[in-house]
């Protein structure tokens, strides 16, 4: 298999099976699973292969895949009417809705260039004679600039948090189960909830997760839980 | 008043105000009703067109307005200065496209039918004017409701949303792809 | 190129600059003699006159400038001081925020980043006290630099400039905390 097409130019993962169904000339509906599935596969090594982390996105389509792919083998499933189910049905469904939309989104792509050449006018200058008082919204000011920088592309713009690949240093697990001793160093104990605090992005809590995990196996903390659904405690050994 | 007169009068207005005037404000300043100003103005309109005219008068729901005409931007571009005004991103043109056809959206659905994360696809779309804020969802977490903006008209070159093509003409659209392969 | 597209290119141009274009510059543009091009223009303007057109190409020397025609000015008056009385027009809101953000800034760096001409936006500001002259800068052509007020502050209800919202933060709260979905 060639790799001249990048992982990192597809949209996602409906965008990479979009991709690998038109190049099979498959459809949709009826796409051979296991193939498409080893094909999926090689992508995401081959991103590996570069070093490259990938979003949650990429790896749970996988593991979704191989899910259909198992399901597949075995005896065909019934639903309450008694109508066969294809473990495929609801995937190709959400490819298929996610094709619609990419086609609307060429569409808008296409009056594009119309927009940018449209060049509008300032209202004319005439001398004020009202000197009313006027009041600055804030907000509305902050908006109008931020209307302009994101228009001259000046503006920390999508690429730096939509991208499909996340550069490996930018949550590392050493610095997490370092954050952890760091806080089990002031106080005994601290309870699980606070320790994802700070992670705003599902890697970060990913991340933190599996730096407790990496902690518990090495004996530097435990955990206790009292009852059913009550706060987790992590505790220093 | 004389239909040149008002014709003249109306062009005055678009020009001297040069962003979008609405049909009321001018047929108040014209001392029209509105249906007639809305002749006047439908008139001009083709008038411009028909001559081609480098001036062009946009209606963006009951507004009107005065731009360039998009062919000459060549020419006026060498004069003007070289902005860099960016193209959408794929990313925000799926956001955008979703948007436009399921609005009032929250971001979780987006989310659900792009399969990516798409929070700063839509914090560009809300820079660049072309969605907004439509308040929250009355459902637990009260997720944040999008639409499309009046800026989105222009952006698509139309005059309401209702103008956009049918959802059901892309789905013909793919399906008259998929025969062709 | 047809006597239709060169009309329709010169109004475009005189409509996109706003200001006084010396004829050498619409030549240029056009790829045509300053002859020719001094043809066309006139030819143009003779037509608005004979139509009694609501906007007027002016000359003044050897530049050309469209604006309304004299005439409709009471019609057009009476709206621009409406829209003057309450809250700015967008475009000087534009033009304040860059102003407030990147101060002192002159007119070209305000206008490249509009992609529009800002002299009127700027008169209006300095009219209302919002912004003023703070010398001129040490390039050539001295251009002025402007800075905002301190009526802009009390306006604006803030101490000091550093007080202005930070525009590098998400100003939506779209990054909802994923811990909560």
């Amino acid at each position: 298999m060639n790799y001249e097409i990048q992982l990192d130019e597809f949209q996602g993962p409906f965008d990479l099976l979009l991709h690998l169904i038109n190049k099979n000339e498959i459809d949709i509906f009826d796409i051979p699973i296991s193939s498409i599935t080893s094909q999926y596969m090689e992508y995401i090594n081959s991103m590996k292969d570069r070093n490259l982390e990938m979003t949650s996105e990429f790896i749970l389509m996988a593991s979704r895949l191989i899910e259909i792919k198992s399901k597949m083998l075995l005896p065909v499933e019934e639903n309450d009417e008694g109508e066969e189910v294809d473990p495929r049905e609801e995937l190709a469904q959400k490819l298929y809705e996610y094709k619609i939309f990419k086609e609307i989104s060429m569409y808008i792509k296409g009056k594009e260039r119309l927009y940018l050449h449209t060049v509008f006018k300032d209202p004319e200058y005439i001398p004020d004679q009202t000197s009313a008082e006027i009041s600055i919204d804030l907000d509305e000011l902050l908006k109008a600039f931020r209307n302009i920088m994101a228009a001259n592309d000046l503006l920390e713009g999508e690429d730096s948090s939509d991208v499909h690949m996340i550069s490996r240093e930018e949550v590392r697990i050493e610095d997490r189960i370092r954050h952890i001793r760091d806080i089990l160093l002031d106080c005994e104990t601290v309870r699980f909830h606070e320790l994802f605090s700070d992670s705003s992005t599902t890697q970060k809590i990913v991340v933190t997760f599996l730096a407790i995990l990496q902690l518990i196996k090495n004996n530097i903390i435990t955990f206790q839980q009292d009852m059913n659904f009550d706060e987790i405690i992590i505790r220093r050994i | 008043m004389e239909d040149r007169k008002k014709a003249s009068i109306i062009e005055s207005i678009l020009f001297a105000m040069g962003e979008p005037v609405s049909i009321n404000e001018i047929a108040q300043s014209l001392g029209e009703s509105l249906a007639d100003t809305k002749k006047d103005i439908d008139s001009l309109m083709e008038c411009y067109e028909k001559e081609h005219k480098g001036i062009m008068i946009k209606q963006i729901n009951t507004k009107y307005q005065m731009c360039t005409r998009p062919e000459n931007y060549e020419f006026v571009s060498s004069l003007l200065y070289d902005r860099n005004k960016g193209a959408l991103s794929q990313a925000a043109l799926e956001t955008l496209a979703i948007i436009a056809y399921k609005q009032p959206v929250t971001r979780v659905e987006i989310e659900t039918l792009r399969g990516v994360k798409s929070s700063s696809s839509i914090q560009t779309l809300i820079d660049r004017n072309l969605i907004k804020d439509k308040g929250r969802m009355d459902v637990p977490g009260k997720p944040i409701l999008y639409e499309t903006t009046i800026e989105f008209l222009k952006y698509a070159d139309i005059r309401s949303i209702n103008e956009l093509p049918d959802y059901e003409e892309f789905i013909d659209g793919i399906q008259e792809n998929v025969l062709e392969n």
